[in-house]
Parts: structure tokens; C-alpha cells; sequence
């Protein structure tokens, strides 16, 4: 039975050099047990667990995970590339379909880097406004996690209840963007045009809503024992482990530090209203969904806060019939419901971006992936990869 | 799984206290106490937005991203990303991305990779930060950076594993812009210029066609001089005939504008490999010439405009029919800068294959760049200096942009090849159509 | 199945009415499973907030009502696919081996007085056989199936069926020890006089009431019903020992999972229910009637425990397998052999 | 050891069971059309109309979807020694919407007003060619073009509505007038029309400082309109008042 639990709890360093737990791979085998051979088990990409084209190899000792080696790229579309080609309005088109559960998120990065660069004062509603629309994107996000790691463990209601409020909230912002998914509400200077009647009123009943219905999710799953067994201590990854792979996001925060760029560095409104991040203890997988849904309501409470201090006026600036940023480089990070996104922008004063990086969550979460999975159980690994949350897109780019 | 949680616990805990209440550094205070260590390895420090990048030695860079974990007053525990930049003919750029969770302070440390563009290297941080595999085997894939001591760059991360080329340089060629031509190229179709021209028009990037095209402009452009001259005569009688009085704004109005018409030109065929979007340019900078004076008597300039419009689009189209008997175009006599234009079309059109790289022009990004900029400026100069009077100037400027954009385009990939500055050519068709709509 | 008592009165003829009764339970084992089915889509989607089928239907009546049957229609269209790497004999005839043990239950289990097709004096220990026999149809298919996920789902089932095969037996045991009879009309007599305390009446349920929920929770797994279902668990290994299969074969596999449920709540009405007894002492009508009532009081207990057994999975995660081994081992069957030294002790004393 | 089942458990079933019980949100969606808002960017739609062949869509679309094919024409000229005018005929304008990226950019950029988002979403096809859809199907979609939602309060009243609104403002005065000037000859004639003169040709002459009426405003703003506006509409309704005030003094003096 111990043997059991050590397989779900001590973890292979295979790529951390002189991490706290070094060499523990090796020392799980006892030599009591029979010569096995491990078998090479290829998950994904088509795999229900991977939502996505992610691809994770394994080597297999019965159920118990010796070597891991995630694939990605099945996604890439080249996106920094394609934005070299294109003008900067039409980047915005471009850049909200990586993580595509988190779009305005995305777009917000990118104006706030030209803005930035171009000098530019954009209007205090817009700024409010993007504030509101990013919160409302964050809940859409996390509903979505919230819901897809409970089917993974095989808790199979939890996602038509998230379902069933992403489409509320995805109503909302169509009602205002148009889109349902890409909203592409962002633009350089402010927003595309302002919110229709009745968004605000609207806005404050939802959060109502969604604190309400947040509540169904925990009595599913928070004090649920299987739920309990199958997450408590599976997946957890230390702080020093997260930081040298530039983990962050509610994977970061569950490992217990309130690492959160709106918090650290303010953009756009945050600054002005108080944004609560919630914290785990152990950074295992119960703790992410435990930060995840506590992050639903910590938005809640943001947007309320938005809603109050809304001010009126213009949403837009003039621009130049070609936006322009001036020659130099900055970067910009922005927290994304995945976690950290981070735009490093170099312009040569032209119409299009020399280069755009991005530097997306998903890619830095994925990448601890081995350490993570190596030692856990089969079991597990789909405990873990629906606790890691990522977005294929998210990573691949 | 008890066990697990209460090491889970400790790892956390500790960790948690261990990576808070630091203090944040100034960029500046960052950059001298690094300085001070690395001595002469430090080739530049930069601090904009509040941002500190801070440019070292290839060689020093292990030592400068250890100095940064390890020192606690620095305490950068966070590998945040890495990015490659092309810095044309210099090669490439890598600039690591540092953040310190305890002081919540970043910085970019920025290496110009040896090696030019042929081999260039920078040494791996993986033995610092974990993270560091997979950015830097990002890079590679994308810039064919070579990471020293990197544990395995390959199979690629995110190509195939079998991926030809390395898709961020600045000469990889886009393919879906090569695909198909671009739809935003057509203007409308001149009466009587038939189709297949119009398509040939369109489907013009081969280098081939370039010169042919810088041939039939240059010939082109010797017969409209000659034409010019007799014409300027011409007109010059016609001229003291027509309008007694209104000879002088006349007069003006007609050559600022012409200068501009010249010089955006020079730029529109600068960026283009054929004549075509030269002729577009052409058509709408000397619209935009005729723009000034809409209360020019009897119009003089608007049919100007739409008559050099037909000319160098017909340019665009064809040498011959641009070159043709000017007779078979009602009141060609009238203005006299649109052979001049032409000339000017011609005289552009040489740099192009050079300036503009097609195909064969990859790898030479660098100069190709330089040679746009100096073509842009040289554009540019021109119609701010003869920006006659405060109504020509907005297109003074506007050319002047275009001019820009030509050049900057010529320093772009293929695929952007063959695009005229997007919104602009635009805009005089739809003045056009305006003012046709009025009067009808 | 009234009829059967008649028709056998009227012919007399032993062979005669053994193909009508077996030819009963056949249809009754093709209908009663698309009931359980088509209760689960309606339950499970209201229970996630959903409708459920809505379209198909039978005649002017839709609410998917024939939702099963379009799909049994659908199955059988499907193109049968066998991977060229399997074990072609195997693999065919793996769904069979799993579906015909459920069938042959049924034969022995009384849905009402005086109807069943065989009442045999070992009935219990004949069923609890039996149905064990269906682990190796789903060996069968992981093995010859030639694929890992297959193989991971197959070793899965194996081990839990072995593990929940004692509580399973054990908690029976206990039962018959208490009506002191292994046929399975006999417990329900036995039930239908059991008085607790000599003075209450009242199922076996409640004085097994951890037997009863160890007989359930070990059909759960017996069953690989959630929350029990690693052997299929979709989000972990495709589908277990189905992964490969398609059409008519894989239906077959459907068929003996709702059948198999239907049977299971059947044996723990029979054991724990008091059968066809509306409640202990409760006398049914004589003759064709109480036959029907009996028959319809029997199935809306199975429909009851299977309603549950829906509940259970509209709710909860799934165990790992190693947590489900060990909740076998640590808890289920030390608990299952206490209730029987129990049990054992309370019939020596009352 | 897993813990063995405690309140947690129970606490699920409850609410599995509760939703069962209640009423499901399910939407029933081919027999129930979704209610789609007016920015909905389900398909575009072109009013062929106003297209003037600028092909700043074309230009300005990301992913190069839009393909137009006009010609120019030209006009005669109206009146003797006139100058011929030369205009462009749209002759194809095609959106492939197997690659259009939904971004709206064109209908952005289109200076004339000639694309519009329609919530339409149904043209799904079997094969991707059909999902090209030339002029006529765009102008198909333009019937169903929803208008566009009133913005929030305290949203900032765009520029193109507010000139328009400016516009057709002029365009009524202007009609005003020369209904004036039209019926003046017409003045001391049958009662009705000599009134309408008289209150037309009156209006002429009466000058009112235009000034904001404040209690209209504090009302138009009560209302939820922005400043701008309500103070626009306070203003004309002051003037509107004042005139109307003359108007009788006037009336009265002359009786």
C-alpha cells in the first residue's frame, strides 16, 4: 500500500538540477519488486484528456509513470510570424485566437504595448471597460477549467454547469463585441465602440449569478472525498520548481504566493480597485481547482467594483489613419485566467511590428509537465494535466 | 497519501515565505550593480518604459544570468521567456527574460548572437533555470539559434520535425502570402483595358518581369520625355490662350503638385518589383496632385488627375498602350507633368530589383533596407519642400508617408511584395467617385 | 409471464414450455435493458441541467423515447470493424462471452409469483456463479484487441472484479444465512415472514443494512459503473476493452452493461427488497393478477435501485484504481466477514 | 486509504437532485431560434448601394477574403462643354467566408457604409466552394441587418451618428425653407396654406437666441441621455417654445 502512495507522491527531478528532491526517482524502485518492463504509451494528440492536440509520451511501469516527454506544435500557426506581415489593427484580429477561451485577454496585451510605445492617453472609461471585459473573459475561462476537470475525473455534471454559465456570460459579451469566443473588443487607443444599454444592469445581475452557481461547483466537488482522494497531494509542485520554470497563473498561486501582475504590476484599472488573489498551501492539484474557483469569485468582486466606479465619456482616441509605434522595444505582461502572458514588442517605427514575441502561460506550465508527471500513476496524469490548466493553442501559438 | 500532504505542505510553506517581502530595484540601481561585477562584459545598457535591458557579451552571459539568480539582492528565481530577434545583416539577437518573484523586479538580458547570420550561437542557460529548454529550443527552431550545452535542440519543438528553413527570420518567405495574389492590388479596370492585362497585372512578382518591366519604363520613359517637351510648349500656348488671368496659381497649382506626383512615384516604384502598383501609386499621388485646386476653372485639374490616373495605370498595365499615341486619350494635351511622371516611373524602376527582394534578394535584407530608407528619404525630402500652400500639403505628407511605406515595404519579405501602402491609394478613388456622385 | 403457468398447465410438455419461458426471458432481457437506458438519458441529462434525447421517438410519442432503438438500428448498420493486429476469434466472440452470462442469470431470478423460468434450489450461488462468468468476455476482448489501452482497461477490469467478487458473495452469504436458504424464491419467502425483533416486518434491508450497501457498492463495481469505472474510464484509457470495437459488437457490450444492471438490482431485490412483496407481510392477490402486480412491484424496485445507480454517476468522480483496491481490501471484506459472524451470532441468539 | 463517505458525498447528491427537479435551461435549438444581439458578427452583408469600390476592405482584411472586380465608367457630361466624369462600377464583390476570420475589420474600415454585420449564422454548406458568397447573396444578408443597439449611459455619442443627426438636421431646414419660399407666392390664399405661409414665412424673421432649457435637459439626462444630446434637444426645444410664443404674440397683435 505505501508503495502505492510513494508512486503518487515522490517525485523524478529529471530535468531540475539540484531541485530539493534530486535523484528520487531512482531511489522509488525497491528491489522487491519483480523486473518489469515499462511500456511505451503514446497519449494523444486525439486523446480525451489532452483537450487538445497536446501529445504526451510515457513510459509506462504498470500504471505507474517512469519517464514522460510532452509533444506540442501540433497547433503552431506561426502566429509571430503572421504579425510581422500584418498592420497592428489587424494583429488584434490575430492575436485573441491563441488561448481562445481567453481572447480579450489576449487583444489587451498587445493594445496596452502599443499604447504604451505610441505614448497614447486612452480614455478612463475605455481603460474601466477593458477592466469589466477582462474579468467577465477570466470567469468565461475558469468556468470552462472548472468544468473540463471534473469530466476528467470523471465527474461528468460539473461541466454542463459551467456550460450552462459561459453561455449567460458569453451572451453578455456578445451583446457588446459581437463575438462569442474572439471577441476582438480591443483596440489601439480604446475600445471598438462603447457597450450597449443595459450591459452595465446586466453585468451586475450575472455576477450575482455566478456566485451563486459557483457555490453548486464546491458542493459537487470541494468537500467530495473521491474528489478529495483523487487531487489532495497529486501533481504538487514547489515554489522553486514553478519559478525556474516560469510557471504562473492559479498554478503558481496554488503553490501558495500571490504572484499576480495585476496585483504586483498594475495595468489599465487595477490598480485602483482591490484585487484579492487567492492562495493554495501545497500547489497540488486540489489546490489549483481550489484557486480556480476562488478566482471566479475574486473576478466577481472586481466587477462589481468596476461597475461602481464607472465613469462616462469617450472610448476611443483619434488615431492616425496608420498606427504607427515608434522604434524601440518594451514588453508587456498582462495575467491572463491561464496565468501570465507576456508581449515583448519590437517595433522599427513601421506600420507592423518588427518582431512580436509572445509569451504565453500555457507553453511555461506545460514545460514542467515532466517533472510533474514522473512518478505519478496513469490516473493521476489526468489529474494533474486537468489541474496544469493549459490551452493547446495557448501553447503552440 | 497523507505523507504527501504534509511534504507537499512543507515544500510549499517554506517556499511561500521564502519568495516573499523582497524589495524591488530601480533599472538603474540593477544596472550599476551588475556593471560593477561583470566589468567590461556589459556592452550597453538601455532603460526605456521603465524597462532595463541590459546588452552583454555573448561569453558573459552564463556568468550574468548566475549573478542574477544567485545574488540575493537580485534574487531573479523567475526565467520568464527568451526571445530572438533578427537584426538583419548583424544576425541575431537573444534577449532572456528575467523576473524576481521575492523583489518583483525584471530585466532583459539582451546577447547579439555570434556568428552573423550564417552560425550564430549563444551559450545555454538550462543549467540555471529549467525553463530555459524549451524557450531556447523555441529559438532555435525559429531563428536556428544554437544554444551551447543545451541538453538537445533537437527533435524541433514546434515544426515538424523534418521543417526546412527557420520561419522568423526576416528572409523566410511567407507562404500564404506567396500563395495567391493579393486581392486589395486591383484598382478599377480603365475602359477598354481588357482582362488578361489587368490579370498579369495582378500576377507580377517573378524578378523576370521586374526587369522587363524596368526596361519598358526606362524606354518608356525616354519617349515621354520627349513628349514632355513638346507638350510643355504646347500647353504653354494653350495655357496663355485658355486663361489670362488665373496663369499663375494655374501654373503652380500644377507643378507642386507634380514634384510630389514625381517623387511618391520614384517611391511606389522603389517597392515594387513591376511597374503595376507603381502606376497605382502614380495614379493616385498625382490625383492627390490634382487634389488642391477642386475650384480650378473649368477643372483643368480633375481632368489632369484622372487623365495622369489613366496613363500610369495603363503604365502599370502595359508599356506599350502607357507609351501609346496620346491622341487616342481625350485632352492628354492638357496637363504637362503626367509624361514627366512617367519619366519618373522609368527612373525608379532601376533600384527596384535591388531594392525590393524578390526571390534572389534574401539574406541581403540588410542593405536592401538601407537602400529603401535612403530611397524613402530622398522621397520624402522632395514634397516637403515643394508642399505648395497649406491645401497641397496634407497630400505632401501623404506621399510622403506612402514614400515611407514603399521603402519600409521593400525591406519586408516577399509576401509583401506587390502591396501599395494599404489604406492610402484608396482614398482618391473615393474622392473621385464623391465628387462624380455630386455632379451626376 | 403469467402466461408461461398456464400454457405449461395446458400442454404439459416440459420442452414445450422451457422455450416459452426462455423465449420470455429473452425478450424480456432485450426490453428491460433499453428501459434502464432510456431511463439513465433522461435522468442523467435533467440531473446536468439538460433535456436529455428529445427527438426520436416512437409514433406521436418523442421525448427520445426511441432514442435506444435508433441507436440499436445505427449499430447495426455500422461497419464492423476488427483491427488486423487482433486475435480475430477472440475478439468476436468476446462481447457473446460477456452478454450470455447476464442471460442466463435471468433465467433463475423471480420476477413474481410464479414468474420465473427455473426455480433451482441453489439459485444465489447458481446467479452470483454465473455472473462472474462475463470478466472474461471483457479479458477476451482487452487481450485480443491488440492495444494498450485495451490491455490497461482489461488488467483494470480483471482486478476489480476479483476484488469485489468476495464482498459481493459475502454480503449474499449473509443473507442466506439469516433466511437459511440458497433458492432465491425461498429468501423471499423467508423475507416476506422475517420479523425484526420477532415483532417488526421489514426487508432484509434493514438489518443488512451494511450488507446491502456492500452488495450494492460491489455491483457498482462489479458492473464498472461509476464511480467504479476505471476499466473504461474514457478520460484515462479510451474506453477500456471497447476500445477497438464498433457496431453490433459493441451494442452487445451496451446490452450486457444495462442487462447486467437490471440482473444486479434484480438479486439485491430478491436478497435485500423482499422481492416481489410490496413490504414484508403485505399478501399479494392469488392467481394471474398477483403474478402482474408482484412482476410490476419487482420491477419498480430494480427501477429504483437502478435510478441510484444513475444518481451515482451524475455525481461523482472516479476512484483510482489503486483506492478502489485497497477500499476492497481494507474495508469491504473484513466488513463483509464481521456482518457474517453477525449475522451468524444473531441467528444462534434469537 | 480514501476517507470513507461522509457529508461531502451527500452534499453532491443533493444538488444533482435538485437540479433534476428543477426546470432544465436546455434550448431547444432548431425549433428555437437563439436571440441573437444586433453586434452579433454572424455573416456580412454588403449594400451594394453605397460600395464605391474603394477596396480599402480588400486592403485592410487579414486574411486577403475579399475580392472585388469593378471598372470605370464614364458619365457624359450633363450640359454642353461639360467635362466627362469617370466613376467606378462594382462588378464583383465576394467574401469567402471559408476563409473570412469574422474580425470585422472591413465593415470597420468601409467608409460608405456599405458592409454590415447581420446575426444571420445558418449557411452552412456542403461544400466550401458555396461558401463564397458573391454580391447578390451580400445583399441578400442586407434585409437581415438588425439596427444597432442605443449605447450605455453615459457612452459618448459617435461621431458619425451625431454628424448625421447634424445633417439631416440641415436637410430639414433647407426643406423647411423652401417649402416657405414655395408657398409664399401662395400666402392670402385659401386659410390652411395661408397659415402654413404665414407660420413658415413668419419663422424667417423671428430670431431666438437659442439658450439651453434646463429643465428639459435635467429631464432628457434623467432619461439616460448623454449630455450632449439632451442639451442639444433642450436647446431646440427652447428656440421651438420661444418661436412658438412669438408666433401667438404676433397672431394677437395683428388681430
Amino acid at each position: 500500500m505505501t508503495d502505492l502512495d510513494t508512486m503518487t507522491t515522490e517525485r523524478g527531478q529529471g530535468l531540475l538540477p539540484g531541485g530539493p528532491g534530486e535523484g528520487m526517482l531512482v531511489e522509488i524502485r525497491d528491489e522487491g519488486e519483480l523486473a518489469t518492463q515499462d511500456m511505451n504509451l503514446n497519449i494523444g494528440p486525439q486523446h480525451p484528456a489532452t483537450h487538445g492536440v497536446l501529445r504526451v509520451v510515457i513510459d509506462l511501469d504498470g500504471e505507474k509513470i517512469r519517464r514522460a516527454r510532452p509533444i506540442i506544435g501540433y497547433m503552431h500557426r506561426g502566429f509571430e510570424k503572421l504579425a510581422e506581415a500584418r498592420d497592428y489593427r489587424q494583429i488584434m484580429a490575430l492575436v485573441n485566437r491563441h488561448d481562445w477561451l481567453s481572447a480579450f485577454n489576449n487583444e489587451l496585451g498587445v493594445a496596452i504595448a502599443v499604447e504604451r510605445m505610441m505614448e497614447l492617453e486612452v480614455p478612463e472609461r475605455a481603460r474601466w471597460i477593458r477592466v469589466l471585459m477582462a474579468e467577465w473573459n477570466r470567469i468565461l475561462n475558469h468556468l470552462m477549467f472548472v468544468g473540463s476537470f471534473g469530466l476528467e475525473l470523471g465527474a461528468i455534471t460539473p461541466v454542463f454547469f459551467a456550460f450552462r454559465e459561459r453561455e449567460d456570460i458569453q451572451h453578455l459579451m456578445e451583446s457588446a463585441t459581437g463575438g462569442r469566443l474572439h471577441f476582438s473588443y480591443n483596440r489601439v487607443g480604446g475600445l471598438k465602440e462603447d457597450l450597449p444599454r443595459g450591459f452595465l444592469a446586466a453585468s451586475a445581475q450575472m455576477t450575482k449569478n455566478v456566485r451563486a452557481r459557483s457555490q453548486e461547483y464546491r458542493d459537487l466537488l470541494e468537500g467530495n472525498e473521491i474528489f478529495i482522494a483523487r487531487t489532495r497531494g497529486v501533481g504538487a509542485l514547489p515554489l522553486d520548481v514553478a519559478a525556474s520554470y516560469g510557471v504562473t497563473g492559479p498554478t503558481l498561486q496554488a503553490a501558495g504566493l500571490p504572484e499576480d501582475s495585476r496585483v504586483t504590476e498594475p495595468y489599465e484599472k487595477y490598480g485602483e480597485i482591490d484585487v484579492r488573489v487567492p492562495v493554495g498551501q501545497n500547489g497540488d492539484s486540489y489546490d489549483r481547482f481550489m484557486v480556480l474557483l476562488d478566482r471566479i469569485d475574486a473576478s466577481c468582486d472586481i466587477i462589481d467594483q468596476v461597475l461602481d466606479s464607472i465613469p462616462s465619456g469617450p472610448v476611443k482616441t483619434n488615431l492616425p489613419k496608420v498606427v504607427k509605434a515608434p522604434e524601440g522595444a518594451i514588453y508587456v505582461r498582462t495575467e491572463n485566467p491561464l496565468g501570465q502572458c507576456g508581449y515583448y514588442l519590437v517595433s522599427d517605427g513601421k506600420k507592423n511590428p518588427w518582431r512580436l514575441k509572445m509569451r504565453t502561460p500555457s507553453f511555461n506550465n506545460i514545460a514542467a509537465m515532466p517533472y510533474l508527471l514522473e512518478g505519478a500513476l496513469l490516473s493521476d496524469m489526468i489529474a494533474i494535466l486537468g489541474s496544469v490548466f493549459f490551452v493547446v493553442g495557448d501553447i503552440d501559438r | 497519501m497523507s505523507s504527501t500532504r504534509e511534504v507537499a505542505t512543507r515544500t510549499g510553506a517554506r517556499a511561500a515565505e521564502a519568495f516573499q517581502g523582497g524589495s524591488p530595484m530601480e533599472p538603474e540601481a540593477l544596472a550599476a550593480h551588475l556593471c560593477e561585477r561583470l566589468g567590461r562584459a556589459v556592452v550597453d545598457v538601455t532603460v526605456t518604459y521603465g524597462q532595463l535591458t541590459l546588452t552583454v557579451e555573448a561569453d558573459a552571459l552564463a556568468e550574468a544570468a548566475r549573478l542574477c539568480k544567485e545574488s540575493p539582492a537580485l534574487a531573479f528565481d523567475f526565467y520568464d521567456h527568451n526571445a530572438g530577434v533578427d537584426l538583419g545583416e548583424e544576425g541575431f539577437a537573444v534577449v532572456t527574460h528575467l523576473y524576481s518573484l521575492r523583489h518583483r523586479h525584471h530585466i532583459m538580458i539582451r546577447v547579439v548572437a555570434p556568428g552573423g547570420r550564417q552560425a550564430p550561437k549563444v551559450p545555454t542557460l538550462t543549467h540555471l533555470y529549467a525553463g530555459a529548454d524549451w524557450h531556447e529550443r523555441e529559438v532555435y527552431d525559429m531563428f536556428g539559434i544554437d544554444f551551447e550545452g543545451h541538453p538537445g535542440l533537437l527533435p524541433r519543438l514546434l515544426t515538424v520535425e523534418n521543417f526546412e528553413g527557420f520561419p522568423l527570420r526576416k528572409d523566410f518567405l511567407l507562404a500564404t502570402r506567396e500563395a495567391k495574389p493579393w486581392p486589395g492590388l486591383k484598382e478599377p479596370k480603365e475602359i477598354g483595358s481588357d482582362e488578361e492585362e489587368a490579370a498579369d497585372a495582378t500576377a507580377a512578382e517573378a524578378p523576370v518581369a521586374a526587369e522587363e518591366k524596368a526596361q519598358a519604363a526606362k524606354t518608356r520613359a525616354e519617349r515621354a520625355r520627349a513628349k514632355a517637351a513638346a507638350m510643355r510648349a504646347e500647353k504653354q500656348s494653350e495655357k496663355a490662350a485658355a486663361q489670362a488671368a488665373s496663369t499663375e496659381e494655374a501654373e503652380d497649382a500644377g507643378s507642386a503638385p507634380a514634384g510630389e506626383a514625381e517623387d511618391a512615384q520614384a517611391a511606389a516604384a522603389e517597392k515594387t518589383t513591376g511597374g503595376e502598383t507603381a502606376g497605382a501609386g502614380a495614379a493616385q499621388v498625382a490625383a492627390a496632385a490634382g487634389e488642391p485646386e477642386p475650384q480650378t476653372p473649368g477643372g483643368a485639374a480633375d481632368v489632369a488627375r484622372t487623365d495622369i490616373a489613366k496613363d500610369a495605370a495603363a503604365g502599370a498595365v502595359g508599356g506599350d498602350t502607357a507609351a501609346g499615341a496620346p491622341g487616342d486619350r481625350p485632352g492628354t494635351d492638357q496637363p504637362v507633368h503626367d509624361p514627366e511622371s512617367e519619366a519618373k516611373v522609368g527612373e525608379g524602376a532601376p533600384p527596384v530589383p535591388s531594392g525590393a527582394p524578390g526571390p534572389e534578394a534574401e539574406g541581403r535584407h540588410g542593405g536592401a533596407e538601407r537602400e529603401g530608407r535612403s530611397a524613402s528619404d530622398a522621397a520624402a525630402g522632395g514634397p516637403k519642400a515643394d508642399a505648395g500652400g497649406p491645401t497641397a500639403s496634407p497630400y505632401a505628407d501623404r506621399s510622403h508617408a506612402s514614400a515611407g511605406e514603399g521603402a519600409s515595404e521593400a525591406s519586408e519579405t516577399l509576401d509583401e511584395v506587390g502591396r501599395p501602402e494599404d489604406p492610402r491609394p484608396a482614398d482618391t478613388p473615393d474622392d473621385d467617385t464623391r465628387r462624380g456622385g455630386d455632379d451626376s | 409471464m403469467t402466461v408461461i403457468a398456464q400454457v405449461t398447465l395446458a400442454f404439459d410438455s416440459f420442452w414445450l414450455s422451457l422455450a416459452l419461458n426462455l423465449g420470455l426471458i429473452v425478450v424480456f432481457f432485450l426490453t428491460a435493458p433499453l428501459v434502464v437506458g432510456y431511463m439513465e438519458h433522461k435522468v442523467l441529462g435533467h440531473m446536468q441541467d439538460r433535456l436529455g434525447p428529445m427527438e426520436a421517438g416512437i409514433g406521436p410519442i418523442k421525448h427520445g423515447v426511441g432514442q435506444l432503438v435508433a441507436d440499436g438500428v445505427k449499430f447495426i448498420q455500422k461497419e464492423d470493424i476488427i483491427p488486423s493486429a487482433a486475435d480475430r476469434w477472440v475478439f468476436a466472440w468476446a462481447p457473446a462471452v460477456s452478454l450470455v452470462p447476464v442471460l442466463v442469470v435471468l433465467v433463475v431470478v423471480p420476477f413474481g409469483p410464479g414468474v420465473w423460468a427455473v426455480q433451482l434450489d441453489a439459485g444465489i450461488f447458481f446467479a452470483l456463479a454465473v455472473s462472474s462468468v462475463g470478466v472474461l468476455g471483457i479479458l477476451m476482448a482487452a487481450w485480443s484487441s491488440a492495444n494498450k489501452y485495451s490491455l490497461m482497461g482489461g488488467i483494470r477490469a480483471a482486478a476489480q472484479l476479483i476484488a469485489y467478487e468476495l464482498p459481493l458473495v459475502l454480503a449474499a452469504a449473509a443473507v442466506v444465512l439469516q433466511a437459511g436458504t440458497l433458492s432465491l424464491v425461498g429468501i423471499i419467502e423467508a423475507q416476506n415472514e422475517f420479523r425484526l425483533f420477532g415483532a417488526v416486518p421489514v426487508p432484509y434491508a434493514v438489518p443488512h443494512i451494511i450488507g446491502f450497501g456492500m452488495f450494492y457498492v460491489a455491483a457498482l463495481a462489479e458492473l464498472s459503473r461509476p464511480p467504479f469505472d476505471m476499466p473504461i474510464a474514457d478520460s484515462e484509457i479510451i474506453f477500456g476493452h471497447m476500445t477497438e470495437y464498433t457496431g453490433l459488437r459493441y451494442a452487445f457490450f451496451m446490452l450486457s452493461e444495462y442487462a447486467g444492471m437490471v440482473v444486479l438490482s434484480a438479486l439485491a431485490t430478491v436478497l435485500f427488497l423482499g422481492g416481489w412483496y410490496p413490504w414484508p407481510g403485505v399478501p399479494l392477490p392469488e392467481g394471474a393478477l398477483g403474478a402482474v402486480l408482484g412482476f410490476g412491484v419487482t420491477m419498480g424496485k430494480i427501477i429504483a435501485l437502478t435510478f441510484v445507480m444513475v444518481w451515482l454517476r451524475a455525481t461523482f468522480p472516479r476512484l483510482r484504481e489503486d483506492q478502489l483496491q485497497r477500499m476492497s481490501w481494507l474495508v469491504l471484506i473484513p466488513l463483509a466477514l464481521l456482518n457474517i459472524v453477525v449475522v451468524a451470532v444473531a441467528k444462534v441468539m434469537l | 486509504m480514501p476517507t470513507l463517505p461522509k457529508i461531502g458525498l451527500l452534499k453532491g447528491l443533493g444538488v444533482t437532485l435538485k437540479t433534476m427537479m428543477s426546470p432544465a435551461t436546455t434550448a431547444q435549438y432548431p425549433h428555437v431560434k437563439p436571440d441573437l444581439p444586433p453586434r452579433t458578427r454572424g455573416v456580412i452583408a454588403l449594400m451594394e448601394e453605397n460600395c464605391t469600390v474603394c477596396m480599402l476592405c480588400a486592403r485592410e482584411c487579414p486574411d486577403w477574403c475579399i475580392y472585388i472586380d469593378s471598372h470605370k465608367d464614364t458619365i457624359p457630361p450633363k450640359k454642353e462643354g461639360g467635362r466627362a466624369r469617370t466613376r467606378n462600377q462594382l462588378d464583383r464583390f465576394a467574401i469567402d467566408f471559408a476563409l473570412c476570420m469574422y474580425c470585422g475589420i472591413c465593415v470597420e474600415v468601409c467608409p460608405f457604409d456599405a458592409l454590415f454585420w447581420s446575426p444571420e449564422f445558418e449557411y452552412s454548406t456542403y461544400s466550401i466552394r458555396e461558401l463564397t458568397h458573391e454580391k447578390e447573396q451580400l445583399r441578400v444578408w442586407m434585409d437581415t441587418v438588425p439596427a444597432p443597439p442605443d449605447l450605455e449611459v453615459g457612452a459618448e455619442i459617435p461621431p458619425e451618428i451625431s454628424d448625421g443627426l447634424e445633417a439631416a438636421r440641415k436637410a430639414a431646414e433647407e426643406e423647411a425653407q423652401r417649402l416657405a419660399a414655395a408657398s409664399q407666392p401662395a400666402a392670402g390664399g385659401d386659410g390652411t396654406a395661408a397659415g402654413g405661409a404665414a407660420a413658415g414665412g413668419a419663422d424667417d424673421d423671428i430670431h431666438v437666441e437659442a439658450q439651453v432649457d434646463q429643465e428639459v435637459f435635467d429631464q432628457l439626462v434623467g432619461e439616460g441621455k448623454s449630455e450632449r444630446v439632451a442639451r442639444a434637444k433642450a436647446k431646440a426645444a427652447y428656440v421651438r417654445r420661444e418661436k412658438a410664443r412669438i408666433r401667438r404674440e404676433r397672431a394677437e397683435a395683428s388681430a
